[in-house]
C-alpha cells in the first residue's frame, strides 16, 4: 500500500458565477502535482488530484466533501468559498481529512471549532487592520466605505468601518453595499462624491473594483479608492488598465520578487495560455505546503501530517509561511499596496 | 308574477362608445324556454357575459329569485356566485377542459354541490369517499342522459364538435342549475343532429325542471323550443313575442330572418 | 431520408458548426500580452463532435415523424411487464420490495451516495410542492426557492436563538412557509401567465435580498453554520450514523408528501386546480372560485417547500443566501417540466436527473455543466411532455361495467 | 435638496435604464413572436461581446484605426450572435413549437447554461478587459462628466432600435407577417406566410440588438466575462414585463422605469436595497396594472 | 385540378383519414358533408399541408403538395377559410383582410377589394377598427370568409361557411359562393353542415363516414338520396 498515489481533493467552483475564483487553484494543485511527480512524488509515491465542483453552493458541496472522503483523499485543498467551506469541515474533521484553503477567509472559520482547518489566505478582520492603518496614514478626514454585500467583503467593509471609528478621526460618511454584476454604478458613484468623502474603500472583489474604478474616473470623481486583497490581483489591473494607476489595496506581502511564485506564474502561461487568475498564488502555497508537511511526517496519517503544518514553517510562493494552532496563516503579512506604472508596489 | 325566475331591467353595457347592450329587459319564467335572437354583433352573447358576471354591466339590474322566493341582486358579482345563484352557462366559443376526461369535465360541474376540503382530501374519510362516488355517479348519469356515456374517458379535446356542444351542455347541468343559459347550441350541427338536440333539450327541461335561456340562430330549434322569443339589433331589444308573432314580425324579418325564410 | 442524406447534410451542419463556433473556439486573444493563439485543432474537435451529433439528432427526428415512439407498454418488456404487475398481490410485493431496497440504500452504499440520494429526495419534494402549482394549477411560479429558503431559515434561526429542536421546526418551518406564501399569493391573484411568473421571481429575489441584509436576524451572507442534524429522541449520530437518518426522514417525508399530494390531486379540490389550468373563464363559471383556489395553491406548495427546507438546513448543517437564488427556482421547475408536468412519478424522475445527472456527470469534469445544459436541451426536444406525461384517471363506474 | 445631484442620478437612471432597454428590445421581440421567455438571450448579448472583442483585438493588434476596428467589430459580433440566435431557435426551440410553453422554456434555459459554459471552457472563467473602442466626442467635451460617448451611443441605439423596430412592425410587410405568425401560427400560413423565416428573422434582428448592446456596453463596462448575460438577461426580463410584453414601447419604459428607481433608489435610499426596489416597483404596478406599463389588456372576450 | 389519392392522416394514434380519394375539377362548386367528427376539416387540413397525411398523395394542377409547407401550398392558389375562424384577435378587421392579401401587390386593387368586403357585410365596416378578438361570433365568421377572399385564390377551401350566422346573413353567403365561381372563376370545396344549402349550389357533393368516403354524387341527387336525407338533411 505504500506506493498508492497520494490523493488530492480540490473541491471548489468550478461553473457558475464564481468559476473564476476556483479554476485557478485546480491549475495550480495540477500544476505542482505534476512539478512533484517529476521529481519522483512525495515519499515515493505519485499525487493524484481530484477536482470536484460545487459551484460554491453549499448543499453541493456537502455532497462533494462526502464523495471526497469516500475515495480517502488524503488531503484537501479547498473549498473556494467560506460558505461552502463551512458547509463541509464538519464532514472532513469527522473523517480526519486536513484541509488548506487558498481563498476562504471568513473569521468564523479559525475559532477553534476544526483543528483539520489550515488557510494559505489571511482571515478578514485581520486585513482590515492594514486598511484602516492607510486610511489614517494618508490622513483621511471623511471616507465612504462601500462592499459587495458578500461575506468577504461585508465584513472587510464592517471591520475597517469600525476600526476607523474607534480611532476617532476619521469620519466615516457613507456605508453602503452594491450590487455585483450590476451594468452600471454611477448611480453609487453619485452618492460617494455627494457624500464629500475624501476616499472610498471598498471590500470586494476585482471586477466590481474595476468597474467602480474605471467608472468613477472616467467621471473624474479622482478620489482615492483603498481595497482588499480580492483586488490586490493582477487581474483588476489587466482590466482596469489606466483607471487602476493610484489604487491601493492590501495584501500579503510583495511576490514579485518570491522566485517560487515568479515561477508558478510561468508555469501557468506556459501551460494554460494566459496569465494566472485570483488566489492562484495562495492555492500554489496551500498545495506546497500540504506536500511537504507530508514529505515531513513521512507519512499521509492526519495527525502527523497535522502536527507538520502547525510545527514547521513553509517556502511558498507567499513566502516563508507557517500555521497557527488554529489554522491561520503565520508570515503572510499585511501591507499596503498602490498600483504603480501598471504594477502593485509597496507603499512604504 | 312570481314565476319569473330570472328578471333582468334595463341593462346597459358599453365598449367604449360602442352599447353592445342597450337597455335591454328580460324576462325568463319558470319552466319555460326563453330565445333570444338577433343579427350578428346585435349584443346576444354581451347580454349573456354581463347576466353570467364575465362582464359587469355598465348599469341596469339583474334580479334572480331563489328556490325559496328571495330575490337576490347578482349585478357585479364573480361569475362562480352567479352559478351558485343556479345559472349555468355554455359558451359560444367553446371552452372545455381539454386536457381533462369529457367525465371530468362534469365532475368539475358537481363542484358547487359538493363540499369536499383539501382536509377531507387527505384524509379521504368515509363522507369524503361517499361524496367522491356520488359525483361519479350523478355525472356518469349526466352523461348518458346526454348520450355521452361512450366517450367518458376520452379526452375533451379529441371528441368531434358536436359532441363537445353536448359535453358543454352537460357540464352546465352538473351545477343543479335553475336556469340553463346556452349560447347557440346548435352550432356546428346537421339538420339532423339539430333535431336531436331539440329532443335532448326538452327532456332535459322536464327532468330537471329547469328554465332556459338560449340564443340560437337556428330557427328550426327556436321554433320547435321555444315559448318566449325576445330580438335584439344593435343592443337594442327589437320584438318580443311567441316564437310564430316573431318570426312573422316584419321588424324581424328586416333586420335577420331575410325575405326568404 | 436515407442514411447517405443525412450523412451529407451532417457534414453541412458540421462545417456550419465550425463557422458559428469559430472565433469564441479557435482565437483566443490575450488582451495583457496583445497576443493571440490560433488554435487550429478546434475546428476537428468542433467538426467532429457536431457531425455525430447531428447525425444522431437527424435519425431521431426521422424515427419521430415517422410516428416510432418508443412505448413501454407495446414492447414485448412491457407486456410481459404488465401482465405480470397486474396478476393479483403481485403489485403489492413488487412495491414492498421496492420500499425495503430504497430503505436499504443508505446501508448498502456509500456516504456519498446516501448524500446524493438524501439531495435527490429532498428536491423530489421541491418539485412536487411545485408541481402543483405549476403542474396542477398551471400558475407559472419563478420564485419557489425563496418558500424553500424561509422553511431552512426558518430551522436556522430558531434554533440559533432558541435552540429550537428539528423535529419542532419541522412543522414549523411549513407553517411559516405556508404563510408566506399566503403573503405572496394576495397581490398575484389577479396576474396570469408570465406576469405571474415575473412577479413570484421578484419575490424569490426581494426574499433573497433580504436575507442577505437583515444581519441581526439571518446572520446576511455570512449564513449561519453549526445547524444541528435531527436527534432520535435526544440521541444524536455521528457524521456516518447521521447521515443515514437525514435519509431515511427524508425518505419519509417523500412518501407523506406522495401520499398527500395523490389523495389531494383525486380529490374535488384536486380537480378544480386543474379545470383552473385549462380554462380559467370556464372555470369560474363552474362556480369555482379563482382567488380562493389560487391562494389556497400557493400556500400548500410553500408549505411543502418549507418542510423541505427545514430538512436541507438541517442535512447541511450551513445555509447561506446563496442556496436560494433565481438559479434554485429554476432548477426545480426544470425537474417538474422536464418529468412531466402534472404527473407525480414525472417529478421523481425529474429530480432524480437533474440532482443526479450532473453528480454522475462527474466524470466529464468541466464539460459537466456544458452536458448538462446540452442534455436539457435534448430531452425538451426528444420528450416535450416531460418523460412521463401525465394521464388523467380513469374513473370505474360502479356498477355499469357493461358500457365500457 | 440638491438639484444638481438629483440630475446626476436622473442621468444614472437613463444610463441605466438605456442599458436595459438595448437587451428588452430584443427579448421583447423574441417574445412577442413565438410568447417564449429566451432566457438564453442574455447569452447572445454575451456572445455579442466576446466576439467584439475578439476581433477589436485582432485588428487592434494588427494596428489598425480603433474606429474601424470598432465597426468591424460590431458587426462581426452582430452577425456572429445572430447567427447563433437563428441557430438556437432552429435547434432548440423550433421542435418545440406545438408543445407546451413551458418545454421550450426548459429548453431555453438549458441553451442558456451550455452556452455560458462553451465560452467558459473555450474562452476563460476569468474577467477580460474589454478596450475602449468608442473615441471620445468633441462635442461632449464639455459635459464629460456626466455623460461619456458610450453613454450617448447607447442612448442613440436604444433610441434608434426603439424607432426602427416600431416603424418595422407597424407598417412593414414583413411586420404583418410577423404579428400574424405572433397571434396564430397556422392561420398565418393558411395566408401564405412562412413563418420558419419570419421566427428566424425575428430571432436575428433581436440577437442583432444583443449584439451591439454587448459591444457598447462592454466599452462602457470595460470588462466581461462569460456570466455577464444572466444577470443582464433577468433584468432586461423583468423590465420587459413591466413595461408589457410584447410592448416595444413598454420595454423602453419599462427598461428606464427600473433604471430610474435603482439609481434613485441607491441615491436617496440605500445601494444595499437596490434591487429590492426594483422589484417593489414592478409588483405595485402589475398590481395596478396588471398587463404592464404600456401591455395590451389580455381580457379575452368569450 | 386537385386530386387526392388514398390519403391517410394521424392525429398521434388516431387515425382520422382511412384512405380518402377525390377530385376537384377546374371551376366546380364541391361539398363534402358527413357527420360530426367524419373528418372533414382534417381533409381540408391536409389539402392545406397543415396536418401531413403519413400516405397517399395530394396533387394539385399536376403538382406534388406532399411534404410542402403551408405557406409554399397558398401560394399556389389554395385558401381556407378555416374551422374555428382563426381571427387573429389582437389584430383591427382592416389588418386582418390586409393580411388576406398578404401574397398579393396590387395595392390599389386590395384597398378596393376591401371596401368591397365591407359592402359585401356592412358590419365588418363599421367595425373596421375594432379588434378581431372582441368581435362577436357571427362577425368573426364574416371576416375569416372575406379574408380567404381577399387571397383571390384558385381554389377556395371553406370549412362550414355559414356556422354561426343569422339566416339573413347564411343565405347571403350561398349566394356569395356561387357569385365569386362564377365571375372570378374560383373553385369552390365547400365543407358544410347546412348540407341543404350547401348540395343545393354545388355542382357534385361528397359523403364523408368515420374517415371513409361512402358516397359521391351530384349535388341534386345527392338532396334526393333517401339515406343522405335521412342522415343529414333531417327530413
Ligand atoms: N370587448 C369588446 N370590445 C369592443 N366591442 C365589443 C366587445 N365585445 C363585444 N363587442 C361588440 O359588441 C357587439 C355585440 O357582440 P356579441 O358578441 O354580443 O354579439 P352576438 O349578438 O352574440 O353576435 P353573434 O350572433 O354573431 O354571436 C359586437 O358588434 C362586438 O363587436
Ligand atoms: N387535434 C386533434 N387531436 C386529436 N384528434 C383530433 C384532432 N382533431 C380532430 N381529431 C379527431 O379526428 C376525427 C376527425 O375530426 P374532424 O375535425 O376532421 O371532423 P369533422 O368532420 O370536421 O367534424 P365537425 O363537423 O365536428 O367539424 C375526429 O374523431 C376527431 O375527434
Ligand atoms: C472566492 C471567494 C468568494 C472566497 C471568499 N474569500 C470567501 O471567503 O468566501
Ligand atoms: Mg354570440
Ligand atoms: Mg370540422
Amino acid at each position: 500500500a505504500t506506493n498508492a498515489p497520494i490523493k488530492i481533493g480540490v473541491p471548489g467552483a468550478q461553473s457558475g458565477d464564481l468559476a473564476s475564483y476556483g479554476i485557478p487553484t485546480v491549475r495550480a494543485v495540477e500544476i505542482y502535482t505534476e512539478m512533484w511527480n517529476a521529481k519522483g512524488g512525495v515519499l515515493g509515491r505519485k499525487i493524484e488530484f481530484f477536482a470536484e465542483d460545487e459551484s460554491c453552493k453549499p448543499e453541493l458541496a456537502t455532497n462533494v466533501a462526502a464523495k471526497l472522503v469516500g475515495m480517502k483523499v488524503d488531503g484537501i485543498i479547498g473549498h473556494i468559498c467560506s460558505g461552502t467551506t463551512k458547509a463541509a469541515m464538519s464532514i472532513y474533521r469527522d473523517a480526519n481529512i486536513v484541509a488548506i484553503t487558498p481563498s476562504a477567509t471568513s473569521n468564523d472559520l479559525t475559532d477553534g471549532e476544526y483543528p483539520n482547518f489550515f488557510r494559505a489566505i489571511a482571515k478578514d478582520s485581520f486585513q482590515a487592520v492594514t486598511a484602516a492603518n492607510l486610511v489614517k496614514d494618508l490622513g483621511l478626514k471623511k471616507i465612504a466605505v462601500l462592499h459587495d454585500k458578500g461575506d468577504y467583503g461585508k465584513s472587510f467593509a464592517t471591520a475597517v468601518k469600525e476600526l476607523v471609528e474607534a480611532e476617532g478621526v476619521t469620519e466615516v460618511v457613507l456605508f453602503d453595499g452594491i450590487t455585483v454584476g450590476a451594468v452600471d454604478y454611477s448611480a453609487i458613484i453619485n452618492k460617494v462624491s455627494g457624500s464629500n468623502a475624501d476616499a472610498v474603500v471598498y471590500g470586494g472583489y476585482h471586477p466590481e473594483a474595476s468597474k467602480l474604478v474605471t467608472q468613477m474616473k472616467k467621471s473624474n470623481n479622482d478620489i482615492p479608492f483603498i481595497s482588499d486583497d480580492g483586488v490586490k490581483d493582477n487581474t483588476f489591473i489587466q482590466v482596469a488598465r489606466e483607471y487602476a494607476e493610484g489604487v491601493y489595496a492590501t495584501g500579503p506581502e510583495d511576490t514579485s520578487s518570491n522566485k517560487m511564485a515568479q515561477e508558478a506564474i510561468k508555469l501557468h502561461e506556459e501551460k494554460y495560455g494566459e496569465k494566472p487568475g485570483a488566489f492562484f498564488l495562495n492555492a500554489c502555497a496551500a498545495i506546497e505546503s500540504l506536500l511537504k508537511a507530508i514529505e515531513i511526517a513521512g507519512t499521509t496519517d492526519y495527525e502527523a501530517v497535522r502536527k507538520a503544518l502547525q510545527t514547521n514553517r513553509f517556502d511558498t510562493t507567499l513566502g516563508n509561511i507557517g500555521f497557527s494552532e488554529t489554522g491561520d496563516p503565520i508570515g503572510v503579512e499585511f501591507k499596503p499596496f498602490q498600483v504603480k506604472d501598471g504594477v502593485y508596489v509597496e507603499v512604504k | 308574477m312570481s314565476n319569473k325566475v330570472l328578471e333582468i331591467k334595463n341593462l346597459l353595457m358599453q365598449f367604449g362608445g360602442l352599447k353592445a347592450v342597450n337597455n335591454v329587459s328580460l324576462d325568463v319564467n319558470k319552466s319555460e324556454i326563453t330565445a333570444l335572437i338577433g343579427p350578428n354583433g346585435a349584443g346576444k352573447t354581451t347580454f349573456f357575459n354581463c347576466v353570467t358576471g364575465v362582464y359587469e354591466p355598465t348599469s341596469g339590474d339583474i334580479n334572480i329569485t331563489q328556490p325559496n322566493g328571495k330575490i337576490v341582486r347578482a349585478n357585479g358579482l364573480k361569475p362562480n356566485k352567479i352559478t351558485e345563484l343556479g345559472l349555468a352557462r355554455t359558451f359560444q366559443n367553446i371552452r372545455l377542459f381539454q386536457d381533462m376526461t369529457v367525465l371530468e369535465n362534469v365532475m368539475i360541474g358537481r363542484h358547487t354541490v359538493t363540499k369536499a376540503n383539501i382536509f377531507n382530501a387527505i384524509i379521504n374519510g368515509k363522507k369524503t369517499r361517499e361524496e367522491e362516488q356520488r359525483i361519479i355517479h350523478d355525472s356518469y348519469e349526466i352523461l348518458k342522459k346526454l348520450e355521452l356515456d361512450q366517450f367518458a374517458n376520452e379526452f375533451a379535446c379529441n371528441l368531434p364538435y358536436g359532441a363537445q356542444r353536448l359535453l358543454e351542455i352537460a357540464r352546465a347541468l352538473a351545477t343543479d342549475p335553475q336556469v340553463l343559459l346556452l349560447d347557440e347550441p346548435a352550432a356546428g350541427m346537421n339538420p339532423q343532429e339539430t333535431i336531436s338536440l331539440i329532443t335532448t333539450i326538452e327532456k332535459l327541461k322536464s327532468e330537471h325542471d329547469l328554465s332556459i335561456l338560449l340564443i340560437e340562430h337556428d330557427m328550426h330549434l327556436v321554433m320547435n323550443l321555444s315559448d318566449m322569443c325576445y330580438v335584439m339589433d344593435y343592443g337594442k331589444l327589437i320584438a318580443k313575442g311567441t316564437p310564430e308573432e316573431t318570426v312573422n314580425n316584419p321588424v324581424v324579418i328586416k333586420a335577420y330572418l331575410g325575405e326568404e325564410f | 431520408m436515407s442514411n447517405i442524406e443525412i450523412l451529407k447534410k451532417s457534414a453541412i451542419n458540421a462545417l456550419l458548426g465550425v463557422l458559428l463556433t469559430f472565433p469564441i473556439t479557435v482565437i483566443k486573444v490575450n488582451t495583457i500580452d496583445r497576443e493571440i493563439t490560433w488554435r487550429w485543432y478546434m475546428i476537428l474537435l468542433v467538426g467532429s463532435v457536431v457531425f455525430l451529433i447531428s447525425f444522431l439528432w437527424i435519425k431521431q427526428l426521422e424515427r419521430q415523424k415517422a410516428g416510432v415512439t418508443f412505448k413501454f407498454k407495446e414492447s414485448k418488456i412491457g407486456q410481459r411487464y404488465h401482465t405480470t404487475i397486474s396478476k393479483p398481490g403481485v403489485l403489492k410485493s413488487v412495491l414492498i420490495t421496492a420500499l425495503v431496497l430504497i430503505t436499504a440504500i443508505p446501508f448498502i452504499t456509500s456516504p456519498y451516495t446516501t448524500g446524493i440520494i438524501t439531495s435527490a429526495l429532498i428536491y423530489i419534494i421541491l418539485g412536487l410542492g411545485l408541481n402543483i402549482v405549476v403542474g396542477l394549477g398551471g400558475l407559472l411560479n419563478l420564485g419557489y426557492a425563496a418558500y424553500f429558503g424561509v422553511g431552512a431559515y426558518t430551522y436556522a434561526i430558531l434554533n440559533m436563538n432558541f435552540g429550537v429542536d428539528f423535529w419542532v421546526a419541522l412543522p414549523l418551518g411549513g407553517i411559516a412557509s405556508a404563510l408566506f406564501g399566503f403573503i405572496v399569493g394576495l397581490p398575484v391573484l389577479r396576474l396570469k401567465g408570465d406576469y405571474l411568473a415575473i412577479v413570484t421571481l421578484g419575490f424569490g429575489e426581494m426574499t433573497r435580498i433580504v436575507t442577505e441584509n437583515f444581519d441581526s436576524l439571518t446572520n446576511g451572507s455570512s449564513g449561519i453554520a453549526k445547524i444541528p442534524k435531527p436527534s432520535f429522541f435526544g440521541h444524536t449520530f455521528g457524521s456516518f450514523g447521521s447521515t443515514r437518518y437525514i435519509y431515511l426522514i427524508a425518505l419519509a417525508v417523500v412518501i407523506l408528501v406522495i401520499f398527500i399530494v395523490w389523495r389531494m390531486e383525486n380529490s374535488r379540490v384536486g380537480r378544480s386546480w386543474v379545470a383552473m389550468r385549462e380554462d380559467d373563464i370556464a372555470c369560474e363559471s363552474m362556480g369555482i372560485d379563482l382567488h380562493k383556489s389560487k391562494l389556497t395553491l400557493f400556500i400548500i406548495s410553500a408549505a411543502i417547500a418549507g418542510i423541505a427546507g427545514v430538512l436541507f438546513a438541517a442535512k447541511n448543517t450551513f445555509i447561506n443566501p446563496q442556496s436560494f437564488t433565481v438559479w434554485e427556482s429554476i432548477m426545480i421547475l426544470c425537474i417538474v417540466v422536464l418529468g412531466g408536468k402534472g404527473s407525480v412519478r414525472g417529478v421523481i424522475l425529474g429530480a432524480l436527473i437533474i440532482i443526479l445527472l450532473p453528480e454522475y456527470l462527474r466524470a466529464f469534469q468541466q464539460y459537466r455543466m456544458l452536458i448538462f445544459g446540452f442534455l436539457l436541451v435534448v430531452m425538451m426536444v426528444f420528450r416535450p411532455g416531460g418523460i412521463i406525461q401525465n394521464v388523467r384517471k380513469v374513473y370505474k363506474i360502479e356498477g355499469d361495467l357493461t358500457n365500457e | 435638496m440638491d438639484v444638481g445631484y438629483f440630475f446626476k442620478l436622473l442621468l444614472s437612471g437613463l444610463t441605466r435604464g438605456s442599458i436595459y432597454a438595448l437587451i428588452a428590445l430584443g427579448y421583447t421581440m423574441v417574445y412577442g413572436i413565438i410568447k417564449l421567455i429566451n432566457f438564453a438571450h442574455g447569452e447572445l448579448y454575451m456572445l455579442g461581446a466576446f466576439t467584439g472583442l475578439i476581433i477589436a483585438s485582432l485588428m487592434s493588434y494588427a494596428g489598425i484605426n480603433p474606429v474601424l476596428s470598432l465597426v468591424v467589430a460590431t458587426i462581426v459580433a452582430i452577425i456572429y450572435s445572430s447567427a447563433y440566435g437563428v441557430t438556437i431557435e432552429k435547434i432548440a426551440y423550433k421542435p418545440l413549437r406545438k408543445s407546451q410553453r413551458l418545454s421550450a422554456l426548459i429548453s431555453a434555459i438549458g441553451v442558456s447554461m451550455f452556452l455560458q459554459n462553451f465560452v467558459l471552457l473555450f474562452q476563460t472563467s476569468d474577467f477580460l478587459s474589454f478596450p475602449n473602442l468608442i473615441p471620445d466626442f468633441k462635442f461632449l467635451k464639455p459635459v464629460e462628466n456626466y455623460l461619456s460617448s458610450a453613454q450617448v451611443l447607447i442612448y442613440i441605439c436604444t433610441a434608434l432600435f426603439l424607432l426602427g423596430f416600431t416603424l418595422l412592425v407597424k407598417f412593414t410587410k414583413t411586420g404583418k407577417a410577423m404579428r400574424a405568425t405572433s397571434q396564430d401560427t397556422k392561420m398565418a400560413q393558411l395566408l401564405g406566410i412562412n413563418i420558419n423565416r419570419v421566427i428566424s428573422f425575428t430571432f436575428l434582428i433581436g440577437s442583432a440588438a444583443a449584439a451591439i448592446g454587448g459591444v457598447l456596453i462592454s466599452s462602457q463596462m470595460g470588462q466581461i466575462n462569460f456570466y455577464i448575460g444572466f444577470i443582464v438577461g433577468i433584468k432586461a426580463f423583468v423590465a420587459a414585463v413591466l413595461g408589457g410584453i410584447g410592448s416595444l414601447a413598454g420595454a423602453v419604459l419599462g427598461s428606464i422605469v427600473l433604471g430610474l428607481v435603482e439609481s434613485f433608489g441607491t441615491g436617496y435610499i440605500s445601494s444595499n436595497y437596490e434591487d429590492l426596489f426594483a422589484f417593489v416597483v414592478l409588483i405595485v404596478i402589475l398590481t395596478f396594472k396588471p398587463d404592464g406599463l404600456l401591455g395590451k389588456s389580455q381580457k379575452q372576450k368569450v | 385540378m386537385l386530386k387526392i389519392d388514398n390519403i391517410h392522416t394521424y392525429y398521434g394514434h388516431i387515425h382520422a383519414l382511412k384512405g380518402i380519394s377525390l377530385e376537384v375539377q377546374q371551376g366546380e362548386i364541391i361539398s363534402l358533408i358527413g357527420a360530426n367528427g367524419a373528418g372533414k376539416s382534417t381533409t381540408l387540413l391536409s389539402i392545406s399541408g397543415l396536418e401531413q397525411p403519413r400516405s397517399g398523395t395530394i396533387t394539385f394542377d399536376g403538382k406534388e403538395l406532399n411534404g410542402m409547407t403551408p405557406d409554399k401550398i397558398v401560394s399556389l392558389g389554395i385558401t381556407q377559410a378555416p374551422e374555428g375562424r382563426r381571427i387573429f384577435p389582437g389584430l383591427t378587421v382592416l389588418e386582418n383582410l390586409e393580411l388576406g392579401a398578404f401574397l398579393r401587390n396590387d395595392k390599389k386593387q386590395i384597398k378596393k377589394d376591401i371596401e368591397f368586403m365591407y359592402t359585401m357585410f356592412p358590419i365588418l365596416g363599421e367595425r373596421r377598427n375594432q379588434l378581431g378578438g372582441t368581435l362577436s361570433g357571427g362577425e368573426q365568421q364574416m371576416l375569416t370568409i372575406s379574408r380567404a377572399l381577399m387571397m383571390e385564390p384558385k381554389l377556395l377551401l371553406l370549412d362550414e361557411p355559414s356556422l354561426g350566422l343569422a339566416p339573413i346573413i347564411v343565405a347571403q353567403i350561398f349566394e356569395e359562393i356561387k357569385r365569386v365561381n362564377r365571375d372570378y372563376n374560383i373553385t369552390v370545396f365547400l365543407v358544410e353542415q347546412n348540407a341543404n344549402q350547401a348540395l343545393k349550389i354545388s355542382d357534385r357533393g361528397y359523403v364523408l363516414q368515420n374517415g371513409v368516403i361512402t358516397m359521391t354524387d351530384t349535388g341534386e341527387n345527392l338532396l334526393k338520396n333517401d339515406e343522405v336525407r335521412k342522415a343529414y338533411l333531417g327530413a
